[in-house]
């Protein structure tokens, strides 16, 4: 299954609940206000490093783009894609899953 | 794909609606139930899950004539007569509200987060809000 | 693969309906087939043909529309949302139509993934 | 006392509109004065004469034009955030206008107290 | 200054961040969704319950008893007021800042 | 009240607009700013603050040809000539964030919880969102 987050983690309790609900095995994309939770060095990235046996982590490049992140360091082993690569991961999995 | 036939001859899917959000603060839980209704008309086999605050829109005793809004919540009771009998409750979402399977206007199953993992990971279409 | 897009908020306000844009866009430029767009809770605004952002701002009725016409899809405003945040036929941009719940319903039978789009 | 009252999000989706509306009410009963109220963001959809909710529920856009005419009030709607979201004169219900952000600012600046009810 | 907060305290940050902004002697206002904060016996009672000498909180009845919370416990020490008693809050307080 | 008259004999005001949100994802943060740059023109005392993920609007580098939607962020830089100076920041939102004032758009003023406090109670307005 893929998860897709679009939530801070400042912000929201939403990428904590995807992380306690999504099976092992799942990929996660960061989409929109979620491509923050990707980033390392902040309060809330051990969130998704210390899950990284777990999921397939990916984030969405132009969203990291727009808000200034595009030189940003991300958590190691966190994937960049763009909307081509957001359309191969939906088709690659059964289910998508928007956590909103 | 799980695709079974229907008893009309059509495409039977699991679909799982996931309630994350409280009732009346925002419109999600209100029209999302719309939708479990209809997919219920169109005998798809459904699945309504409650996590987060969504357990709050399950909650007994709501009295709405205060703040003017629909009180929506005996519309979960009208699930049984559409053949929705799949409602599973976090028991992790609940306990940490302090709540009981009680204190909800319907019976559902409780279900631990490992399970409720498994029964989401059955499904054909997912619809969380 | 045929697609099923559900946009759950209105233009301008989240991001959703932008992000549902971008992936229809990416989607048909893949080859793959986008089997209908429903438009649900504030996303039925996206199909207000009165909405008239600044000029150096994109139009997201307008794209929605042009996106339609080229590839003739299939954008479904609820028409429950609708009544209540009166949308009506006369408002609606070319290429929207408005119909029932089911739609969403049929979309997510029919089509191989069905991705959501909201807040 | 003086009150200013600024509402961000539309009707029927977040309860703002309908708090906004009881706290008028409220203080309108206890003899205040309600100087402005002012829509913002999405807040400009409560002025949209088309809702049409169901017939059990209530009427937000009703409501507020009524409370409105009963007691003289200014209801002022985003001139920049209604053309975004397509809200023109054609679509505005009894007792709304529309015009600039200068009346929120100067609702700031007469009223005694101004409250916000948002998302 | 009131503060009011109509957000879950279980969904966002809202009513963490109006309490670490909020100057000590403020009056701090639950409505709408934030109501759930003043519940007691739940996982986030102790971000008021802690409080009580640095705030007065209220929370607003109706939106408790929309909720179906009208019998449920509350924080000892929040008062419930309807919306005149809003109102009133509105007026004893110079300014009103409500976190969304 | 701290009501004072303005150059041309008129009320000011002390309004502060608090960013809590983060650019893009929603519009409020583009919409605040047109509030700002308003407020501005009619002579009030207006102060703005970037609270929790609000310091991401002030990112530098933002590019946002890849969303389609506008970069609204060279718009703070403009803050100055309608003589709005008084650009706070919250040093814990930054720090929990990862980063540094030199990585904004505009100087602002790094101010702690405490400082943030003391300005915050002392305005007439106050406009979060």
């Amino acid at each position: 299954m893929l998860h897709t987050v679009n939530k801070s983690p400042f912000e929201r309790n939403t990428l904590q609940s995807c992380l306690r609900l999504a099976q092992k095995g799942s990929a996660v994309l960061l989409i929109e206000d979620g491509v923050y939770g990707a980033l390392s060095g902040t309060a809330h990235a051990g969130e998704i490093a210390d899950r990284m046996d777990d999921f397939s982590f990916y984030v969405l490049g132009p969203d990291i783009a727009a808000r200034g992140l595009g030189e940003s360091p991300l958590i190691e082993g966190v994937q960049v894609v763009d909307y081509g690569g957001f359309v191969d991961l939906v088709a690659e999995h059964e289910v998508t899953n928007a956590w909103l | 794909m799980s695709d079974e036939m229907g008893y009309q001859g059509e495409v039977v899917k699991r679909f799982m609606y996931v309630n994350r959000k409280a009732p009346y603060g925002t419109i999600y839980a209100l029209e999302n139930l719309e939708t479990v209704l209809i997919a219920a008309a169109f005998d798809q086999d459904v699945s309504v899950v409650f996590v987060d605050d969504g357990v709050y829109q399950l909650k007994k005793g709501q009295d709405t004539k205060g703040i003017g809004m629909k009180n929506f919540s005996p519309t979960f009771r009208a699930l049984d007569d559409y053949d929705v009998e799949k409602l599973y409750v976090e028991k992790e979402s609940l306990e940490a509200r302090g709540l009981t399977a009680e204190e909800l206007v319907v019976p559902v199953e409780v279900v631990s987060t490992e399970e409720l993992r498994e029964i989401m990971a059955q499904q054909d279409v997912v619809l969380s809000c | 693969m045929k697609f099923g897009i559900l946009v759950n908020e209105g233009p301008f306000t989240h991001q959703a309906s932008d992000s549902a844009y971008r992936f229809a866009e990416a989607a048909l430029a893949k080859g793959h087939e986008v089997w209908r767009v429903f438009f649900y809770h504030d996303g039925v605004n996206n199909s207000n043909k009165l909405a008239e952002p600044q000029s150096d701002d994109r139009n997201l009725v307008k794209l929605w529309s042009e996106l339609g016409r080229e590839h003739d899809l299939d954008l479904v405003v609820c028409v429950a949302a609708a009544l209540r945040r009166g949308i009506k036929d006369e408002l609606l941009a070319a290429g929207f139509r408005i119909s029932g719940l089911g739609q969403l319903v049929e979309a997510g039978i029919q089509a191989d993934r069905l991705v959501v789009f909201g807040d």
